[in-house]
């Protein structure tokens, strides 16, 4: 399982974010982007899952040449972003529900199980948006816990959770990792994942002046 | 001269001759808006490009 | 199939949950009809002769009014991210969000219009026409205006723009649609009216799906 | 859906190639522009026969017809320009669509006005509610929506795509709203004439129409060229081609 970039070039605003950029995430390995506000994190993460069209370059999945037309990236990644698509009128059951319909990797546990491990057991059946924010949270991050999907391209996902809630998702990551699966991510905790280095990439550092 | 017997004749067109103007006013007014934003465009890029140019060099 | 049904399934579900997107449309649709006799005049026979127009530029105002949301909830909160990376064909997705919004927007007005039909003294032979019309005429208007919600989804001024969009794009519907309820109240035959409505139907829902799952691509990885 | 093309297709899609081919062009379609219209203008207006009918404001015809038909083709190259860039990803493409949009909607104006000028004479109002005037108005808001939706967008990328398929959408229309503003205008003004559809029209009256419109398309050319050149040095200004270019203007 991999996922490459080769002579990436994207402008944003009249400024050059990426310039002749190369990333490679390999099989087990957990890579973590760095960079200050406004160094594209997110755009690099969209980029990876062929959420944004504004760059130019080449991306390898599997060793293949990925056209833009027929994606099989999509089988194999799993998108967690801060706006996560929860919908407040829906209850936590149904939100999850929906999205395993949308995503048919989401199918390692059941919604139960999945919200259960997240700490919303006995929430399922109140709409959304009269949890908290962390709690909101929690119901889109109970994805990782149903996902079976080889990639994880988390971007802020530790945001609004408590110490114990990024204690788990850091022990969730690493069990991924350990199955054989990837991850890269952002964030701006200092990632602790059990028994694994983490890959930083900063992207300050690449970024053309 | 032409259809015509004579200028006054040509000027006023038979009856018509505020509409045949008319008409033909707007048509050169509209070209000459054309012609005149596009010439307008061409400078105001050169202006800000060369600004920019030498903001460019001079910074290095 | 099974995911287009579960796709109808959410859309409907979320359309229950918030039953203010379902009177709106019928609200608005109201109100601008009420507003001719008030700004016109009252006068029965005025009314009826304008009446077709009148109720057909009412369901389109409504309809457009309305279409404007239809991916809007679900390009702020991530959802419709969560679509494109997803494997599942978003022609599916955009079909259920479409038939949702023609549900509670054209069909809801076809069924209430003989209301405002009654209020403006349609002659009685042209109501079959009036409901049949708008029954066929309503989707096409949520096809296109889905057209233009998914180009100006991104954008924070897409209100006011999309009826510039989509407005002209209207303007076949509306001729023919009142023209069948003219026809249909003058007691003529309606079938030709109604095969040219059902012809401009047919056309846009082979191409709009494809133009709005494009139009939504654009929007969201820009 | 790709098609293999050409190899001048592709070198067309290199912005210094179209700079350098279009900069060569220029001169040559602006004095036949110069030329067709001077021609046919004088020709239209003197020497071509009054209208047996209309008299002498016949002549706006060689205005109105030549900015009709220029205005409906501005909008299909639009939409095909459109179309390339999308199916084949050339941005040149994109930018003669970009920059057919305001000349196509100045154009439908002009119909618009001169029809409506016209309309004074022969019916004896200013406005009608005429099947080709209400087309080419239908015309003019689509082309408004397409400039309305062009500038909408700050990433250029994404509004090149967005105005395509707008445009795209209007052209399959236009048939469908023609038909539908035709049927519509036959259903409640019968037995209107049309002044612009002559059945025999003398070869001395629509030989100079042919001029203008010769001239007209190329006078199109002329602006779609500058404004277009603008655009492709706008989006190449990283270039060294562009910078030279920058550098050399005005000496």
């Amino acid at each position: 399982m991999t996922l490459e970039v080769k002579n990436l070039f994207c402008e944003r605003d009249e400024r050059i974010l990426f310039s002749n950029f190369s990333l490679h995430i390999n099989t087990a390995e957990v890579v973590q982007v760095i960079g200050q506000n406004g160094s594209g994190k997110t755009t690099l993460l969209r980029i990876l899952c062929g959420l944004s069209d504004a760059y130019t370059g080449d991306i390898f999945w599997q060793g293949k040449y990925l056209d833009g037309e027929s994606d099989e990236r999509y089988h194999a990644v799993l998108y967690v972003e801060h706006l996560s698509g929860v919908k407040g009128t829906l209850t936590a059951e149904e939100n999850l529900h929906w999205m395993m319909q949308l995503d048919k990797s989401l199918n390692k546990c059941s919604i139960m199980d999945a919200l259960q491990q997240v700490g919303l057991y006995g929430f399922e059946d109140v709409p959304c948006h009269s949890l908290s924010a962390g709690q909101q949270r929690r119901v889109g991050l109970a994805r990782l816990y149903l996902s079976s999907a080889p990639l994880w391209i988390l971007d802020e996902p530790f945001t609004a959770l408590d110490k114990k809630g990024v204690g788990e998702k850091e022990a969730l990551i690493a069990n991924h990792v350990h199955e054989g699966g990837s991850v890269i991510l952002t964030t701006h905790h200092d990632l602790m994942v059990p028994g694994k280095t983490v890959r930083p990439i900063n992207l300050d550092e690449v970024a053309v002046i | 001269m032409g259809s015509f017997t004579s200028f006054s004749d040509f000027i006023q067109m038979g009856t018509h001759g505020l509409y045949v103007w008319l008409s033909y006013g707007i048509a050169l007014v509209i070209f000459i808006y054309n012609i005149v934003s596009a010439y307008l465009l061409k400078r105001q890029f050169f202006i800000n490009a060369k600004r920019r140019l030498r903001r460019e060099q001079g910074t290095i | 199939m099974n995911f287009l049904l579960s796709a109808i399934k959410r859309e409907l579900l979320l359309v229950f949950r918030r039953r203010n997107d379902i009177i709106n449309p019928l609200a608005f649709f109201l109100m601008v009809a009420v507003l001719f006799p008030l700004g016109v005049s009252p006068d029965p026979t005025f009314l009826s002769e304008v009446a077709p127009g009148v109720i057909w530029v009412a369901a389109l105002l409504a309809c457009l009014l309305s279409v404007d949301g239809i991916f809007r909830s679900d390009y702020e909160d991530g959802s419709l991210e969560q679509m494109l990376v997803s494997s599942e064909s978003l022609l599916a997705l955009v079909l259920a969000k479409v038939l949702t919004h023609w549900l509670v927007s054209g069909f809801c007005l076809a069924i209430i219009s003989p209301l405002v039909a009654m209020m403006f003294f349609l002659p009685e032979q042209g109501y079959f026409a009036l409901i049949v019309s708008l029954l066929i005429g309503t989707p096409t208007l949520s096809l296109m205006g889905a057209i233009g919600a998914a180009l100006t989804v991104a954008l924070r001024k897409g209100g006011v723009l999309i009826s510039l969009l989509v407005l002209p794009l209207y303007i076949p519907v509306l001729i023919f649609g009142a023209g069948t309820v003219q026809a249909g109240a003058m007691g003529l035959a309606i079938q030709g009216y109604l095969a040219l409505l059902a012809a401009i139907l047919v056309l846009s829902l082979m191409l709009a799906p494809f133009a709005i799952s494009a139009a939504l691509k654009i929007s969201v990885r820009s | 859906m790709k098609i293999k093309m050409p190899r001048w297709f592709y070198q067309l899609a290199s912005p210094k190639w179209f700079y350098d081919i279009t900069g060569m062009l220029l001169p040559w379609f602006g004095l036949a522009a110069i030329l067709l219209l001077l021609v046919g203008s004088i020709w239209g207006l003197v020497f071509a026969p009054a209208d047996y009918q209309q008299g002498n404001s016949f002549r706006i015809i060689y205005i109105h017809v030549p900015s009709s038909i220029l205005a409906q083709s501005c909008y299909m190259m639009m939409a095909i320009a459109g179309a390339v860039g999308l199916i084949w990803k050339m941005k040149i493409a994109h930018v003669v669509a970009g920059a057919c949009a305001p000349i196509g909607a100045s154009i439908a104006v002009m119909s618009l006005a001169t029809g409506a000028v016209w309309g004074k004479p022969t019916w004896g109002a200013w406005w009608v509610w005429d099947a080709r005037l209400t087309a080419m108005l239908v015309l003019l808001f689509l082309y408004i929506g397409v400039i309305a939706l062009n500038s909408a967008f700050e990433n250029k990328a994404s509004s090149d795509k967005a105005t395509a398929i707008l445009s795209l959408v209007g052209l399959v229309n236009i048939p469908i709203i023609k038909y539908s503003v035709e049927w519509w205008n036959t259903l409640h003004q019968p037995a209107t004439f049309t002044v612009t559809e002559k059945p025999a029209m003398p070869p001395e009256m629509w030989i100079p129409l042919l001029v203008m419109v010769l001239g007209f398309y190329c006078f199109f050319a002329v602006v779609l060229m500058i404004r277009a050149r603008i655009e492709v040095l706008e989006r190449e200004k990283r270039s060294d081609w562009v910078k030279k270019v920058i550098e050399n203007y005005g000496r």
